[in-house]
């Protein structure tokens, strides 16, 4: 395992983390037009437990971070939210264990692994206006740009994750709560794809300004 | 915001701390997983009977857990499913011999996390059954693949199957009759106002002085359509066709007929709804035999109402009519 | 006005009419008189309990018309004292041998129409008594001549007098023992919104989002001041410090403790009150060894509560803990 | 019994019926600053089935209408007002009672007993800031000036009526439900007493235009 890619996932966890802890309030609102209004909530509370247990996490590998993290995220997380992110760490952590230097191609095997386990545990799929027609167009422009270093490939990802979101405005919700609004949900953002958005412009932010690339 | 609140996010756990201490002897509560139970539960010649769901829904479910009722109740946060952890954890603690059974109202992230919480407690050799609650006629099943959801009609599965389950019916059994009830009830409900989350501070969605929302769900999530406010007979008549035409409930048939207030509406208001919708259902030749009038399943402080027909038969009469015992004596 | 109703002018009428068709066979409704009664009452071997006041205070009064509380009920329109008509016709109807026991609030209005239908029903050789409840310690009664409010408390005096009539007690005896309870009981509230009287169609009085009202009565008129919204615990302190200090209750004492929600204030919020209160009262070596959460005395759809304290012996938890069968079953 | 009186008698009773009818939402706004805001709903209800029961109605001198009016005020209308004012009618109409022909000095005797009952009836008096610190001045006026004809004092005892209900405002209240604001009461007038001003102010119109002198 070297050092710097765990670090670099150590990384990408914490934006994660404090971008939902950041925008509780925005979040929730995004939520409340045809949904419930929780989801800043609920993510925020997960994620405030990801940073607070942080020093005291046990894991030796990306894989091992990542399923601690799901745990967490499980345990804390109500709602849909809970078991939809729970799902996509515990797969993402599943399909990076044991690997001794994930590169470019296995980080997008643990990102789609974990949008198959949202696809299950959620009986959904793209189309059906959820954070998957962000997070699926974004890992696959990832996967596209990969050849042009991880930090270009990030920004065409972010750019890709922002517009999808964007683009559920338009979507009749299929699933969660916000189907029961019928064609009323057309008139909105699905609250998780820009969820989905915000942490990938949050992470290719801090990447750049940590100076990295891919290990 | 006009509420008793400290931190909005102590207010499920002070909440429930307070349903403890007026419930010393009977019911326990657990801060580590969020749970109310019945301080004698489980009981290895009983199936334990598990209840969860976001909170603010109160008396729903945390206020009947009690004998023949639940056994206890795992809640999430307010409007949020219990994490999968808690159902887990809860289930653990009433693991029985006879087995345990998970009642869901039918909304996604209830599902999930029980389904989450399932797995994981069965994965201890725990026998577990679920059954899900789908009353609610204002969603079309055939429109949106989610399905009907679960409102206040899980008041008659609980009460039916907590009522067989003092009696030492087994688990299978429990699912037959608990799916059965489920499948005599119908519930449509209606807003006249938003109600106020304590975490948000303010009202969930807006909805106009001269407006109303016809077939919410429990958090007031639509169903129907927004239409201009009218008069109370004019509301109950249309509440009470979505619903008798649905099962169809007909001519001859005896019911149960609730009317559950949303929370902020007063129960005055909840008796005149009733009278008419008894009235009413007379007149096509559908006689209320058992009535329940008040808060069973609210929206926090929400005003509006909800209607509820349960087709009767004797062996649901004699479950109804049994004792049951919970903080809230609404049975 | 975001409320079930027809006509306000039929408000209490049409929910009497709800009341009476979900309780057939135990609760008669006599629309001449506007009242509520046990279809088993009067008896002769029973003293007839009454108590009247103006509506939207429900379930106070007439959902606790059955055995063990009131024989009857007389309500006036809303936040009005019945008619002295009502109260001579509902006295003559409960006519019994051992006497007729009138409850009133102490409010000017429910005062003067029951002295003017005691007086015309005396005039028919009725043998009635007079309770007056004054439980509300937020009325001093040196300042205001008029005396101190009848509130929430006096459910635990019907509940009193109710389950002794019901072993045969005398007249005079259920004067000195409800006396003795209203001496022991001590309430205070307090409102975080206004209400909306279904006739006026609009908020009784403004409260502006960062007020409160400390000490109203029971339509909200106001006892002590009107202060900054505070947080929960904070405004249970304020109330339980009023109430403790007025008897005053001390370490050692034994009592009921009742958080009563005025209406528009969830169930919820209700338990994170009383789970404070009970604590604190503990922390001053006061037991709470009886609870009463939920409504009982309401101001139509306001957002508030009040706490009740009442000091326990052995006579009064031997009556609190007998049967009552109430529309509402809250005791 | 002249007929005259009669008919002038119930003319009032209609002008005072009427006008409790038509200021039912002002009533109710007055009482609602430091009352419970019923007091327009009360008068009212019970003056409206006196309207409406009007034909029906059966008496054979001024003090029988009173008596009749009494009755119905007391059946109808609940809280504080049924039983003052169906005190008050009683208590006038006993007075008039076997009263042949009802002269200036026989009416101002009514009045005073009508007072009398109502302080009675509230166990309150001149001061209490309720319906009598405009009905006293105004009946004391009226019998000052009778010699000036009914007419005539009519319209001072209106003006008094006016001029102290209005003087209302200033006052703590001592009795009814406007008691418990305490010092807040001061602000406003008092419901009850404007609502005798408003009701001598429309009698003496009345009187006026159908051009009658006392009998
Ligand atoms: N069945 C599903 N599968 C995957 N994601 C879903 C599903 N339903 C909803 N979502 C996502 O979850 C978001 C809402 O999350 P949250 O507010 O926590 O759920 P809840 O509706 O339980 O309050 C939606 O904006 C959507 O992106
Ligand atoms: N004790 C009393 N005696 C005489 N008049 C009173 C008394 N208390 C109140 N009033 C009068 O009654 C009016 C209020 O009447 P109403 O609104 O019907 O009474 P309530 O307070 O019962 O709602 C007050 O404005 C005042 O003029
Ligand atoms: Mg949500
Ligand atoms: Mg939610
Ligand atoms: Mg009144
Ligand atoms: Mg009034």
């Amino acid at each position: 395992m070297s050092k710097t890619a765990l670090s670099q996932a150590e990384l990408v966890v914490r934006v994660i983390a404090q971008t939902a802890v950041g925008n509780e309030t925005y979040f929730c609102e995004l939520d409340a037009v045809v949904g419930d209004g929780d989801f800043g909530y609920s993510l925020a509370r997960g994620f405030e437990v990801v940073l607070g247990d942080w020093d005291a996490m046990e894991y030796s590998d990306v894989g091992g971070l990542l399923k601690r993290t799901a745990v967490t995220l499980s345990k804390r997380i109500g709602g849909t939210s809970g078991p939809i992110w729970g799902t996509a760490f515990l797969r993402a952590g599943g399909v990076l264990t044991n690997v001794t230097d994930p590169g470019g191609a296995d980080v997008i095997a643990a990102l789609r692994a974990a949008i198959e386990g949202i696809k299950q545990r959620g009986s959904t799929d793209l189309g059906d206006k959820t954070l998957l027609d962000a997070l699926v167009p974004a890992v696959d422009e990832l996967e596209a740009a990969l050849g042009e270093g991880a930090g270009a490939a990030l920004e065409r990802a972010a750019a890709k994750a922002r517009e999808s979101a964007e683009a559920t405005k338009g979507m009749v919700a299929q699933r969660g709560r916000a189907a029961y609004t019928g064609e009323r949900s057309r008139d909105s953002v699905d609250a998780g794809a820009i969820g989905v958005a915000v942490m990938f412009e949050a992470v290719t932010k801090a990447w750049r300004e940590a100076g990295l690339e891919l290990a | 915001m006009k509420k008793f609140v400290n931190d909005p996010q102590q207010f499920v756990p002070e909440m429930l701390k307070g349903i403890e201490l007026a419930n010393p002897g009977t019911l326990r509560y657990v801060p580590e997983y969020n749970l109310i139970m019945r301080a004698d539960a489980p009981r290895d010649d009983k199936v334990s009977i598990v209840q969860g769901s976001g909170s603010g829904h109160e008396p729903a479910h945390v206020m009947v857990v009690g004998k023949g009722m639940l056994d206890a109740a795992c809640p999430g946060d307010v409007f949020s499913a219990p994490p999968s952890d808690y159902v887990y954890e809860t289930t653990k603690l009433m693991r029985s011999e006879k087995g345990v059974l998970h009642i869901i109202n039918n909304y996604t992230g209830d599902r999930m996390s029980f389904d989450m919480g399932r797995e994981l407690a069965e994965a201890e050799d725990i026998k577990i059954a679920t059954l899900i609650v789908d009353d609610d006629v204002a969603v079309k099943d055939s429109t949106y693949t989610v399905g009907r959801r679960g409102v206040a009609g899980n008041f008659f599965v609980i009460k039916a199957v907590g009522a067989a389950s003092e009696r030492g019916a087994e688990l299978d059994e429990l699912v037959k009759l608990g799916e059965r009830v489920n499948s005599v009830t119908r519930t449509m409900g209606m807003a006249l106002t938003s109600c106020t989350p304590p975490a948000k501070g303010s009202p969930l969605f807006e909805l106009g002085e001269d407006e109303m929302e016809m077939g919410v769900g429990i958090h007031g999530e639509p169903g129907r359509r927004r239409e201009k406010l009218a008069n109370a007979n004019a509301i109950i008549d249309e509440l009470l066709e979505a619903v008798v035409s649905d099962l169809p409930y007909g001519s001859g048939d005896e019911v149960a007929l609730m009317i559950n207030g949303l929370g902020g509406t007063p129960i005055s208001e909840l008796y005149i709804v009733y009278g008419h919708a008894h009235q009413r259902l007379a007149d096509r030749g559908i006689e209320v035999t058992r009535s329940y009038v008040g808060e069973y399943c609210t929206s926090l402080d929400m005003a509006g109402a909800s209607l509820t027909l349960v087709k009767l038969d004797d062996e649901l009469n004699e479950l109804f009519d049994a004792p049951a015992e919970v903080a809230v004596r609404i049975f």
